[in-house]
């Protein structure tokens, strides 16, 4: 069976699509009721998605050793035909760098499911939800650059009516520029890949050429040839693969995003609902990251070792400015914003190292982030949800009323700057490792910013959770009430979310070895290793 | 490729030209059908009074209201498959196009039936169908089976009017897009305009409708007259307007001033009917003065009406193969696309009438649809060494092209339509109209949000579809076709021409664009409904039909282009010979 | 006889009067009258080049031309009719409610 | 010891070892989760002690396999054993430009040479003591009503840090139980967590460690790079490719040695920042708004040691032979920042009142000591050709074990002073208690603290105790007495060997006359601070009405002091048996000499040395810290108890004795108290102050500043984008006149520039 195609993007679309004509064909007084059976359905597609994944893992589902695939070759790979007379196939397969995003991305649907449980109109929050888990995976898997530009912007739209439907007082704006700011860049980048697509010569562009166009969108195909042409020559020459490099790298790095272009995300998390920033923060944004390893690292080495020193400029930018900055916010949940965007520049310095554990570093590093970012955003939704407020300073003392928040977020800020046996530390210190080789002593910069990042954690959590004396200063309008502690569902994510950042902090070879594998193989092509 | 010709009004003629035939017959139908009656005919001379069942007291039967919307959409349905039928199946097997000449000369060619027209001659009938199809609820004045009065009977006339113009306005488009000849060809745009013309000035009871009417009259009229001096210094120039003797004497032109004025004067016609700027003025006012369903029609049918003679001009006449002076207005055209483009997408961006936002929006899209035009004159440079290659990329460029219009009927025409259900409330002036429909008809609202992200360009939609297709047109010219034959051309250091710049523009301007498609989607999910429109969207059945079919179009040539490209290729080779 | 390139000098005359009149006039119906003069200077060039070239379709297109004419004339007029109607004026000035 | 035989010896590490971190690891959701399902529960908090009867027989079983190891161990010459026990993260990969087969791995294994068996004896033993101490500490102390689990569970993973850091293998791994420490540090002086100071000096502690830690990531990730290509299993950072003398010498050809120095000083920033030195000492102090245990645990048995223990670490490197004479400038930091602490902090605990402040102040400048100590050995390792010479060779192995050695007994005496400390603060509060609320005793709850403004801590509340709380004021007693470093027991012997080594190197080297003249004063200025707190606290009349009422009540609290004094009383038995040789040395045995003849050498070298200079300097330290001292401290703060009073007979001479000494020399003090220095050391010498502001000003300004830059700047150009747009579609459609003459006219305009051009193309 094809399981990619099949099960993990037709299910969940299917599903959901479905679900959403049957809400919208119900007369309005009814759709309230249609709340809890679509939570149950979707909730159990998602979790058919984390089991078949985790199967997959395993090797229980099509016995692959993850550890040897490869690059360029991958595992439950399908191709059909799609447009013929432009060379589009409906191309899937996974791969030690795509699957942990998948897996990841089939883990957080179920869990972001559980910690918004009794999310308001429940019957279109639950299959949207779905339907951005959906798109998210097709990002992954697929393997045909039409198609992946395809669900590229398909992701926007769920999340776009996350934000809009769901989301706090300003989400009109922050919608918006969510939406326009991501769609702009990646026009950019469309632009791009197809004046790649016709640089290909006809002649190589292999047995799914278009009748029309005589070139295929086949990214598998376009890889071998740029790694032959790339390893004895400039596959499309020097000026042409810098300036594709340039446009791909534009639309992956505000999608990342990298300082300077990171604006439209701290709007977009402080609006968007606590499962929608979930999902934000936990896999969106690695679609970036994903995206740069996939198409410009993959086609374009040449260009990327031209262009390593602003590519550092931008991870060193956005990782020391995003940590200033987060230093100054007053909402937690911008804070925690910016402190993404910080993240986020680990990952592109860790490209921009060009080493190999460098690149397991960013791998790593995305997959960590999005364990500990949706914990991180769930404990900002619980601060919202409970405490009416997400404003720093507002509030003392929280952690003599509501302990399971106060836990939740001590666990979820420790780990998310970097502490040892949690999943996040392995990445930065391989990164430091990696970034003091190639890049000397621009290495102050990310331990400046290592320390600023405990800062601001620490001086948020002081200021919420911690001090207040006697008496602890409740949020406003909550005076004299009883100040609420967590849900059942919001406790279980916690724990869940906990769970996995500990054992992937404690064992992150589940994950790393295989990224490991991808690397190795990788840079043996990319960077002439015999 | 084999061309059967046939001698006018044979009976041949009346098999290739069926679907014609039918809009004739329809269209005499339509002036009779309602007149039927109980008048008499006083034989002169006499007082015999002879009954001829015309005029006087209608039958209750044939004087219903709703009887000329059925008769047009029956005759505009029957014109559609048939030339469906053509355009899939071809005439006999052996001939994939048929002639139509001049009695004793085929050298006299006057219109032809061949992929490309028969194409078009389907986008056409097919937007106008959905005019008509949604025009059923649109101008139901009375309940049928009500008691009939003056009144109702002047209704009627008026239901009947609309829709002898629809047809008229089929029938000078698809002469438009038969035309051999480009006087033919104008004879069939004036046709088609002065329909439209009436059709914007429907709403004559309103202040907003006879003003849209006037404006796009007089700026329409202006046009066509630039267009009509153009033709006659061409004619004078070259003594003929038939297409391809136009293309040899252009083939063979020297130093010479008239055809380029002629040219050039020929392109403002042709460039109202497209809206591209600067003749786009009057397209805002009458688009916001128009009924939607007409709106949509001037939109879609209108504009690809107005591509259909640019692509004669341009690119039949003046585009012979690499030879000197060819493609002179690349340059021209490259400018007008991009004042195109960019005027239509800032404009929109600020316009809360949606209307009037679409049809700015319009306006970028003929911007797009120029940039591509220019791309096809780009491997003209006079190089023999490019000829193989140039007929591959203008195919590939009018490929697209052909496909963006017609998916543009679908979701352009479904964005007019959603409007026109809304409009049954009331005027639609400002975006206050569409507030709060996700709650009022989310399925509504939601198609509506399609055709917006189409129009955007968001996959997989088939807006993204066509724009991809059109970019790719452009890039293919600039990145492969000239960049490796050696022709020394670079844009910004990079080996590339500069219409790739175009492209760079183009989806930069889709980028700005998204900011007001998106809009409307923000006011209809997230605003409150407006005063007095806060109940349910009526009822409006046959709208409800024809949007579903731009819905199905919109969603069904995104996710699978493949056999509308295939037709639109095989129509471009068709044109390009 | 007349050389027609002449005539085809006095067309072009017409059509920038014509096309002048066009924008500069504000009375609807002098608008409509500078159209007809642009139409008929592109008559006036068919005939001309029709006799400049011996070819007689240059003929038949005057005929259709001025058919069209025609059309469009009883066309405007209805048209400004009930623009009078509802604006009360038939300046071109005066009608400005749709704009921007 | 020398550095080519450090690369192992095929001794495993038994498997158990593993159940020393493991055990306390696990206990600790344990006991968090028991804790918040049977909060409150009876069984929970009587049979249970709310957690701590399940950490006890913990860390007891951590004890008792670490005693197991250390059995092993402690008599293995040869060298230090490593084992891998966890295979972490491997990773391989071709190099591109030799196309070798590159490792990269993180594996986490067990090494064991003398001092980690030291230490590790130090940490689990202490640990365990300390558990015990809490119990009867913690639970009775009705401030911690209820969140006694929290307490118990944080301390086991803190014990775990400290154990997992001693025992791993790697610079690495030392680094990631380090970092758990930090967090339990965080967690456990943030325990009242509802008192901003607690609050605060958390986030302090954790952010100044944290500084120190940056560097020390940094330091680890230059390490690594210079290691990984001679790294034979790929883990750069274990001990056994680090110390490698193959591997340093290949780092010496490739004249990196410059390099590997840097490594090592930001390494050892980190340490500076753990072990509380000068400039990121501010954090201790404060540090001690946690509990008292946390108190012990923090400054005797455990975090700031890691510090010390990272520095000891490096000995191999330094002590290496291709790094001979490289790494000089860095010893000379070491030593340096050594001195200046332990002065400085002397100075600042002169006019402490807070009991637990002045330990803290204590704590810094004895860890000053050790630094210096560590310097010197370092700066002796790495100038001195040991490995060929004899001489040289006993110079530095005693030099770096008496450091080494210094660590143990300070640990020892301080886990007992603080723990003293906080028998006294507890019974402080009872007996305010039973002062206070003696009728109501059952209503009291939390908020009585707060309303009193007692404080239990201040010694100005205190005098007079010696007689109340005998066990408490013995252990108080020996503990200063080994801290002062009174002949013959706990730290004089190692004390003595810092400052003799230390001017040794500034004989040779003048740049640590510096450090040498600074721990020689610190040494007098120790006898003066830490026995003006025991006078303050134990001699004189008891200064308060509740100090009256102290007595000795607490179970469980006086059972690790009893264990303990002996320890500290013992330190001649550890010296006799050669612990500075041993310490300093992988080849020595546990007294190799046999006690006797140990103890005659020892006596002989600390109190007859041959060495005239030596001998002359160990006299001027004793007398410093003997009598200058203590003897100013008497005349200040000396008294005879309150009659009837009747205090131990051990402890009636001192008594008396500053009694006397309070009578005859009294002088006063108050101008030199009320003068600018002594502001300046109740304001701790303004660095506080100094670094607060800058953090206000500087990086709150910076960033606050950067949050508007980002907010008007960086998303103000996307907006400014936006309205700007938006104000060009209005200019450009207002050319939409709505006049159809305009209309007209532009597309004239068009008509005629389209003809323009295209007749200029023609």
């Amino acid at each position: 069976m094809d399981l990619v195609s099949i099960v993990l993007v037709g299910l969940p679309m299917v599903v959901s699509l479905l679900l959403l004509s049957l809400v919208g064909l119900v007369p309005a007084a009814l759709r309230p009721r249609l709340a809890v059976p679509m939570r149950l359905v979707t909730f159990v597609v998602g979790v058919v998605l984390f089991l078949v994944t985790t199967g997959m893992f395993f090797g229980t589902l099509g016995e692959v050793d993850w550890l040897g695939i490869g690059f360029n070759t991958y595992v439950f790979e399908e191709q059909y035909t799609w447009i013929e007379s432009l060379g589009v196939t409906w191309h899937v397969g996974l791969d030690a760098l795509s699957f942990p995003m998948v897996w990841l991305t089939a883990f957080l649907l179920p869990v972001t499911q559980i910690a918004t449980w009794n999310e308001k109109r429940g019957e279109v929050y639950h299959p949207l939800i779905l339907l951005m888990g959906a798109t998210l995976i097709g990002v992954f898997v697929s393997l045909d650059l039409f198609m992946f530009y395809i669900f590229w912007e398909l992701t926007l739209i769920p999340m776009f009516f996350l934000i809009l439907k769901w989301g706090g007082a300003e989400r009109r704006y922050a919608a918006q520029k969510f939406f326009i700011y991501t769609f702009t860049a990646s026009v950019v980048m469309l632009l791009g890949l197809v004046t790649l697509y016709f640089l290909q010569q006809p002649t190589q562009a292999g047995a799914y050429a278009g009748s029309f166009t005589g070139r295929s969108f086949d990214l598998v195909n376009l890889s071998e040839v740029a790694m032959a042409a790339n390893t004895d020559g400039v596959f499309l020459g020097k000026t042409m693969q810098a300036v594709l490099f340039v446009m791909l790298m534009l639309g992956f790095l505000v999608k990342l995003p990298a300082a300077p272009f990171h604006t439209w995300l701290p709007d977009a998390h402080v609006q968007a609902p606590t499962g929608g920033s979930m999902l934000l923060a936990g896999v969106m944004l690695k679609m970036g990251a994903y995206g740069m390893f996939r198409i410009p690292v993959t086609l374009f080495p040449h260009a990327l070792e031209q262009f390593q020193f602003a590519l550092m400029l931008f991870g060193f930018v956005s990782l020391v400015y995003g940590a200033i900055v987060c230093l100054g916010q007053t909402n937690l949940k911008k804070m925690v914003a910016y402190s993404s965007v910080s993240h986020m520049g680990v990952i592109l310095l860790g490209i921009a190292s060009q080493q190999p554990i460098g690149y397991a570093a960013a791998l790593f590093m995305m997959f960590a982030h999005g364990i500990i970012s949706p914990m991180l955003f769930a404990v900002c939704g619980a601060f919202k949800h409970h405490y009416h407020s997400m404003e720093i300073g507002a509030m003392r003392g929280m952690a003599k009323h509501s302990p399971w928040i106060a836990t939740s977020m001590m666990f979820g800020w420790m780990a998310s700057l970097g502490l040892p046996l949690l999943a996040g530390f392995v990445a930065e210190f391989m990164l430091l490792v990696a970034y003091w080789a190639t890049f000397g002593w621009w290495i102050l910069g990310p331990g400046l910013a290592l320390a600023i990042t405990a800062a601001y954690y620490l001086w948020s959590m002081q200021r919420t959770i911690f001090e207040g004396g006697e008496a602890t200063q409740p949020p406003a309008g909550m005076e004299g009430k009883p100040i609420p502690d967590l849900d059942t569902s919001e406790k279980v994510a916690m724990l869940i979310l906990a769970a996995a950042t500990v054992l992937f902090g404690i064992f992150p070879f589940i994950a790393l070895d295989m990224m490991d594998a991808w690397t190795q193989a990788a840079f043996v092509v990319l960077f002439g290793g015999a | 490729m084999s061309e059967q010709s046939v001698p006018a009004f044979s009976s041949e003629f009346f098999g290739y030209f069926a679907a014609e035939t039918v809009l004739l017959v329809g269209l005499v139908l339509l002036i009779v059908v309602p007149n039927l009656g109980k008048g008499t005919f006083r034989v002169p001379g006499t007082q015999a009074r002879v009954p001829w069942f015309f005029g006087g007291e209608r039958y209750a039967f044939t004087g219903r209201p709703d009887v000329p919307g059925y008769i047009s959409v029956f005759v505009l349905l029957t014109a559609f498959m048939l030339l469906l039928n053509d355009l899939l199946n071809g005439w006999d097997g052996a001939a994939t196009s048929a002639l139509v000449h001049a009695h004793g000369d085929t050298s006299v060619r006057i219109l032809a039936a061949t992929p490309f027209s028969r194409l078009m001659e389907t986008l056409f009938i097919g937007a106008l169908l959905l005019v008509a199809v949604a025009s059923l609820d649109r101008y139901r004045s009375t309940q049928p089976g009500a008691v009939r009065s003056v009144r109702e009977l002047y209704n009627n006339r008026r239901q009947a009017d609309l829709h002898i113009l629809l047809l008229t306005c089929a029938l000078g488009m698809s002469t438009v897009a038969l035309a051999e000849n480009l006087f033919v060809l104008f004879v069939g745009l004036e046709l088609a305009s002065f329909s439209s013309y009436v059709l914007v000035a429907f709403n004559k009871e309103s202040k907003a409708g006879s003003e849209g009417g006037m404006k796009y009259f007089i700026v329409g009229s202006a046009s066509s007259g630039v267009g009509l001096y153009g033709l006659s210094l061409l004619y004078l120039w070259a003594g003929t307007l038939q297409v391809d003797a136009l293309a040899l004497a252009w083939s063979n032109i020297g130093q010479e001033v008239l055809p380029y004025v002629a040219l050039g004067l020929m392109l403002v016609g042709f460039g109202f009917k497209v809206s591209a700027a600067p003749f786009h003025f009057a397209a805002p006012d009458a688009y916001a003065g128009a009924a939607s369903p007409f709106a949509g029609l001037l939109a879609t049918a209108s504009k690809a009406m107005g591509m259909v003679g640019l692509f004669r001009i341009l690119l039949v006449v003046t585009l012979p193969d690499g030879t000197e002076g060819s493609a002179v207005w690349l340059m021209l055209l490259g400018i007008l696309a991009a004042v195109t483009m960019t005027w239509g997408n800032i404009a929109a961006l600020g316009s809360t009438n949606p209307k009037r936002m679409l049809a700015y929006s319009s306006v970028a899209h003929a911007g797009y649809m120029l940039a591509a035009l220019t791309a096809v004159g780009v491997w003209n440079l006079g190089e023999e060494a490019l000829s193989p290659a140039a007929q591959e990329a203008s195919e590939a460029v009018l490929t697209a092209l052909l496909f963006h219009l017609v998916v543009l009927v679908a979701f352009k025409m479904g964005a007019f339509l959603v409007l026109g259900v809304l409009e049954n409330e009331g005027e639609i002036r400002d975006d206050r109209a569409l507030a709060g429909l996700g709650r009022r008809s989310p399925l509504l609202a939601v198609t509506m949000f399609i055709f917006m992200l189409s129009l955007a360009g968001v996959p997989p939609l088939s807006g993204f579809l066509s724009k991809l297709l059109v970019i790719m047109g452009i890039v293919k010219v600039a990145a492969v076709d000239v960049g490796t034959s050696g022709a020394s051309i670079g844009f910004l250091g990079m080996d590339l021409h500069w219409v790739w710049g175009l492209a760079l523009l183009m989806v930069l301007n889709s980028a700005i664009s998204v900011f007001y498609y998106l809009r409307i989607g923000v006011v209809m999910f997230f605003d409150a409904p407006a005063a007095g429109r806060d109940h349910p969207v009526p009822r409006a059945v046959f709208a409800t039909v024809a949007i579903t079919a731009c819905l199905v179009g919109t969603l069904l040539f995104g996710i699978w282009g493949d056999p509308l490209i295939e037709v639109c290729r095989s129509a471009a080779a068709a044109l390009l010979g | 006889m007349i050389d027609p390139l002449y005539v085809s000098g006095l067309s072009a005359m017409l059509f920038v009067m014509g096309l002048w009149g066009a924008f500069t006039r504000k009375n609807a119906i002098i608008v409509l009258m500078c159209f007809e003069l642009m139409l008929n200077a592109a008559n006036l060039q068919f005939a001309a080049a029709a006799v400049h070239h011996g070819d007689v379709t240059g003929w038949i297109y005057t005929v259709f031309a001025i058919a069209i004419a025609a059309a469009e004339v009883a066309i405007g007029l209805a048209i400004l009719l009930s623009m009078y109607n509802q604006h009360a004026t038939i300046s071109l000035d005066e009608v400005e409610l749709l704009k921007h | 010891m020398s550095a080519e035989t450090v690369s192992g010896t095929g001794l495993e590490v038994p498997s158990f070892a593993l159940l020393i971190i493991l055990l306390p690891m696990l206990a600790f959701p344990v006991i968090l989760l028991l804790g918040r399902l049977f909060n409150g529960k009876d069984w929970w908090r009587g049979a249970l002690k709310e957690g701590g009867l399940i950490a006890l027989p913990v860390m007891a079983a951590s004890l008792i396999a670490s005693l197991a190891v250390i059995r092993r161990f402690i008599g293995e010459t040869s060298a230090s054993a490593t084992s891998t026990v966890m295979h972490w993260v491997n990773f391989a990969w071709q190099d591109a430009a030799t196309g070798e087969i590159q490792l990269f791995s993180m594996d986490f294994g067990f090494y064991v040479d003398h001092t980690t068996v030291m230490l590790l004896f130090v940490a689990s033993f202490l640990c365990l003591l300390i558990n015990i101490f809490s119990i009867g500490y913690m639970n009775t102390d009705p401030v911690n009503d209820n969140r006694n689990h929290r307490f118990y569970a944080e301390f086991v993973l803190f014990c775990s840090g400290m154990l997992g850091m001693v025992l791993s293998d790697s610079f690495l791994w030392l680094f990631i139980f380090w970092e758990l420490m930090g967090l339990c540090s965080y967690l456990l002086i943030g325990f009242y967590y509802e008192r901003p100071s607690a609050a605060y000096a958390a986030k302090k502690a954790f952010l100044t460690t944290r500084v120190g830690d940056v560097f020390l990531v940094i330091g680890l990730a230059m390490l690594w790079n210079l290691f990984q290509p001679h790294a034979v299993g790929g883990d750069a950072l274990a001990y056994s490719v680090v110390f490698d003398g193959a591997n340093l010498q290949a780092i010496a050809d490739a004249g990196k040695s410059g390099a590997l120095q840097l490594a090592l000083g930001f390494m050892f920033i980190g340490a500076v920042g753990k072990s509380a030195q000068f400039p990121l000492h501010v954090w201790l102090p404060d540090a001690m708004e946690g509990p008292t245990p946390v108190s012990a645990l923090i400054h005797a048995a455990t975090m700031v040691n890691a510090g010390l223990y990272l520095v000891a670490r490096m000995f191999p490197i330094f002590g290496a032979e291709a790094m001979h004479g490289a790494f000089t400038d860095l010893a000379f930091l070491i030593a340096l920042v050594g001195g200046i602490t332990a002065c400085m902090a002397a100075l600042i605990a002169f006019v402490q009142m807070d009991l637990k402040k002045v330990l803290a102040y204590s704590t810094m400048s004895q860890l000053a000591y050790i630094f210096t100590g560590l310097g010197a050995a370092l700066w002796l390792a790495n100038s001195l050709d040991w490995h060929h010479d004899d001489a040289a060779h006993t110079i530095v192995v005693v030099a770096f074990g008496a450091a080494l050695f210094h660590l143990f007994n300070h640990a020892m005496a301080k886990g007992m002073l603080f723990m003293a400390s906080g028998s006294v603060i507890h019974e402080m509060h009872h007996a305010h208690h039973d002062v206070h609320h003696h009728h109501d005793h059952d209503e009291h709850h939390d908020g009585h603290h707060e309303e009193d403004h007692f404080d239990a801590q201040s010694m100005a509340n205190m005098g007079g105790l010696a007689s109340k709380l005998p066990i408490t004021a013995t252990a108080m007693l020996v503990g200063s007495a080994s801290i002062i470093g009174l002949p013959l027991i706990g730290g004089f012997w190692s004390k003595e060997g810092i400052i003799a080594n230390t001017w040794r190197v500034a004989l040779e080297d003048p740049r640590f006359f510096l450090p040498a003249i600074l721990v020689l004063v610190t040494a007098g200025m120790t006898g003066f601070y830490m026995s003006r707190m025991w006078f303050m606290t134990f001699a004189g009349k008891p200064k308060t009405e509740v100090a009256a009422h102290v007595h000795e009540q607490t179970p469980w609290i006086p059972i690790p002091l009893l264990v303990l004094i002996p320890m500290s009383l013992s330190a001649i038995v550890f010296a006799s048996l050669e612990a500075t040789h041993y310490l300093g040395d992988t080849g020595s045995h546990l007294g190799e000499m046999g006690l006797l003849d140990g103890f005659l050498y020892e006596m002989e070298h600390a109190f007859a040395n041959h060495d005239p200079f030596f001998l002359v300097l160990t006299y001027i330290a004793i007398g410093l810290s003997l009598v200058v001292g203590p003897m100013a401290a008497m005349a200040l703060y000396g008294g005879q108890l309150a009659d009837g009073e009747e205090a131990k007979p051990w402890l009636k001479p001192f008594v008396s004795l500053s009694a006397r000494v309070n009578k005859r020399h009294r002088f006063d003090n108050t101008a030199l108290a009320e003068g600018s220095l002594a502001t300046a050391l109740q304001e701790r010498l303004y660095f506080d102050a100094w670094y607060d502001a800058a953090c206000e000003k500087i990086v709150a300004g910076f960033s606050n500043l950067a949050a508007v830059f980002d907010r008007r700047v960086v998303d103000g150009a996307i907006k400014g984008i936006e309205s700007g747009s938006q104000s060009t579609s209005r200019q450009v459609r207002s050319l939409t006149t709505g006049s159809a003459r305009d209309y007209i006219m532009m597309a004239a305009l068009g008509t005629l520039l389209i003809a323009l051009v295209l007749w200029g193309v023609a």
